[in-house]
């Protein structure tokens, strides 16, 4: 059984800002798609051009919803240059800790992040291999119905 | 302890209170080493001859010598496999499957490195071999010890082992199956069956974690994993764990009374459970649900939803259940069984293995019926994939 | 059940009835598998922790994980010799001694068969190692599996680990030491002396039969002797014993608090006891008496008087020893660890070993050195070569 702090379990029972925003000002979706973990992360700016919103969906296990939730409520408040800061390494820090092996758990929430602000610098959308650097324990091929979404997402899917 | 519903059985079971009760004189008072030649001491051994008997009565072995105890069922596979190869001599082809407990496929691989043949036969998509293929391997001019198990402990999938076993014994070799989710569910008789050895786990059948079985059929060569005293016959050293040997025989004599009725009542509870998830959450699919299964088992895969994250969500409401994802094991590696079945990537993520017990009553399967529809709901309202 | 007098603590302990109350609630609340991902089953794992760090802490072990869970003293040998070799990989050198248990015999035995070249050295009548031949048998050029005892069984006799552990360490090979008889009755502190393998047994320290340890240490290699789960960090797999793995974490820490008082009280006992049977029998005389031994153990021949015949008459009175060790007793061979000592023949078939616990008291020797010199005149009196 993995020990979760009570920060994960929280986040994870009760995750905050659950959903997509309308109209974002940044839209990145990030995860092992080979594997299935996947995290669509979207964001909007408000005053002075500090992040009002965001919002998480993710596929994944109780470590992956609990730092996309920690993700959007550290988001909240910042402009696109603090957000941009934020590093995995922050979100296990926010949540207490992580198990060893559920750390690429929060290398997903930066990652959907950097695509996030990505789309919102250039309007477009992030077109690194998502994969890279997300370490999938698995093996093989992609799955047709996760392949279709990303193409939906006009995301660049693994081979 | 949090605990209100548990219907996880496969892991492990509940000691029965009466396994318990019947332990307890020999932690208290016959506490004594069954070798001794003092009536203290070697007065335990005939509790421990009971034991064997009752064993034997519930697989149907002809001898109750033919029940060797060991410390589980992990112990029970590796020495089948490592002791038959062994005593055969040479270098035996091995036969296994791809959805074998680890403990099977461990010494398998193990051997394997050390430059045995090893063949892995497939199942198909509903979890069932080939018999074609069993009886092509078999066949293959060389002298076999083949491992093949009786029920799968994922999804409860049972081969058919008699027909198994006149295959391999046919083709002149020695037929393990590993029966640790089979034995106490199910009748079985090795005497009418060609099986040489059988693994049994007492804690699969009310008895504590930490007591196994391995039947090996007279004449069976076989050499002892564990070697030293002349424990059981010299085929197991160690001194006897006692209180568990004879917990394990209260075990066999309770479940070989109950087997009938229980294994109805499970299968009646189960199949409404089953029916019950599959109408009420779409995108929900049992995984070797046309086969042949025990009676107490269901596995089920929740496209688009994460099994790790719908576990932690029925353990806060105190249902207890377990899931092969990724996630959720310590590797990180989605069950070898799903896999070998080709269950769906999409599927794979979030399978939940329901399996039953006699102590489970139709008022937990209302609760589990209750909680399922909620939690699948709530985390595809997460889930970026769902929303079409 | 009668038993007045136990004196054969070195065969089998009585449970602590600490222990017992420490394991009860795992066998009726807390069964779940401590791998588990719900609270009820994941919850259990703490526990295992605990009894680690109170294993540790008994024989001085640095790192918790250096604690690996087993079935038995007799599976941590087997592990440690088959499981040392396998890792070390080619076919390394093995040491034993004449005077090891039969479960590191067993596999040592087993790997001569297989080709291994084994050294077993002897030992002289005070049942000593002649330490010029460790160093030399350990220098000789080849990777060295050692494995020599701490304690032995029948004698109570010392080796001076340390020592051979410096040597065997200086030819650069993996050391084993059974520390089954020395645990829990005498200090000791791996920490700081080089051992690489420790087998430790629970029953011979007030914890149930069927629990034992093997101490690695750090970055000893070692193969898995059961294959297959992710348990105990994946060197020993199999669903975790949870009850005697608490009962033996009560166990060390119940022999941590007493040991220095218990030895004393044993010794002084041991010693009485020694004492008076010398002075009231003719013809007795101590097995390793002048070597240094374990506190609680004394091993007395009688010339003249067949163990067996005296191990009855003491059962008739309900008195509690044995004779060699209780493994060998199926075997009606007299004791290896006897003939390797050079025992004279009139004496090797009368040794009766006494061996005592924390919970024997002065009315104990009392009432043995009242029944002894009656038995043995007894048996005396119907022997042919005792009338001079
Ligand atoms: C020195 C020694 N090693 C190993 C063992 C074996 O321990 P177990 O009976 O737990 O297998 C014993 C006792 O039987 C022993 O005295
Ligand atoms: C099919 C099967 N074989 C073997 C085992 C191993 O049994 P044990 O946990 O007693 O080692 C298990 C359960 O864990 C199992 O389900
Ligand atoms: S299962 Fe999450 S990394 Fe592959
Ligand atoms: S999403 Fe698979 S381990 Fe976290």
């Amino acid at each position: 059984m993995w020990e979760y702090t009570d920060k994960v379990t929280d986040h994870f029972k009760n995750p905050r800002n659950v959903g997509a925003v309308e109209n974002p000002d940044g839209d990145g979706l990030a995860g092992s798609l080979a594997c299935g973990d996947a995290l669509r992360l979207t964001f909007k700016l408000g005053e002075e051009k500090k992040i009002a919103e965001a919002k998480f969906q993710t596929f994944g296990c109780a470590s992956a919803i609990a730092s996309s939730s920690a993700l959007t409520v550290m988001l909240i408040g910042k402009t696109v240059d603090e957000a941009d800061q934020i590093t995995n390494a922050d979100i296990i820090d926010y949540l207490g800790d992580l198990p060893k092996q559920k750390v690429h758990c929060s290398v997903m929430g930066r990652e959907a992040l950097e695509a996030a602000i990505y789309n919102y610098r250039t309007g477009k959308t992030f077109d690194k291999k998502l994969d890279g650097e997300v370490i999938c324990h698995c093996f093989g091929a992609t799955d047709k119905e996760i392949e279709k979404v990303a193409r939906g997402q006009k995301l660049t899917s693994a081979e | 302890m949090k605990q209100s519903v548990y219907v996880d059985n496969n892991a492990t079971t509940a000691v029965a209170p009466e396994v318990t009760e019947a332990m307890l004189p020999f932690f208290y008072e016959q506490w004594g080493n069954p070798s001794s030649m003092h009536t203290f001491g070697g007065g335990v051994k005939k509790h421990i001859d009971e034991a064997r008997e009752k064993v034997a009565a519930l697989i149907g072995a002809e001898h109750p010598n033919e029940i060797i105890f060991t410390s589980c069922g992990s112990e029970s596979d590796n020495m089948a496999v490592r002791g038959a190869v062994d005593a055969m001599g040479g270098h035996p082809h091995l036969i296994t499957t791809r959805v074998e407990h680890a403990a099977v496929l461990g010494p398998c691989h193990y051997l394997e490195d050390k430059g045995f043949r090893l063949s892995t036969l497939e199942v198909d998509d509903a979890g069932n071999l080939d018999m074609e293929q069993v009886r092509e391997k078999s066949m293959s001019g060389k002298a076999t010890v083949a491992s093949i198990m009786w029920a799968n402990n994922e999804t409860g999938v049972i081969f058919p082992v008699p027909e198994i076993g006149n295959l391999i014994k046919e083709g002149g070799g020695i037929f393990h199956t590993d029966g640790v989710q089979i034995v106490g569910k199910l009748p079985i008789s090795v005497k009418d069956i060609p099986v040489d050895l059988l693994s049994i786990s007492g804690h699969k059948l009310h008895a504590p974690k930490g007591i196994g079985v391995l039947y090996a059929q007279r004449g069976t060569k076989i050499t002892p994993h564990i070697m030293g005293g002349h424990q059981e016959r010299g085929r197991r050293a160690g001194t006897e764990n006692v209180p568990y040997i004879v917990g394990l025989g209260k075990a066999c004599e309770l479940a070989l009374q109950r087997m009938e009725h229980d294994a109805e009542h499970e299968r009646k509870l189960r199949d409404r459970l089953e029916a019950g998830i599959l109408a009420s959450c779409k995108g929900a699919r049992v995984n070797g649900g046309g086969s042949e299964r025990l009676p107490n088992t269901t596995n089920i895969s929740f496209e688009y939803v994460e099994g790790e994250a719908i576990l932690l969500m029925l353990d806060d409401v105190g249902i207890c259940a377990s899931t092969g994802s990724a996630c959720a094991s310590g590797s990180l590696e989605p069950s070898h069984v799903l896999r070998a079945m080709d269950v769906p990537r999409s599927m794979l993520h979030g399978s939940i293995r329901f399996s039953l017990s006699n102590y489970n009553t139709g008022e937990d399967i209302d609760y589990v019926l209750e909680q399922i529809p909620r939690i699948i709901a709530r985390l595809r309202e997460l889930s970026p994939f769902a929303n079409d």
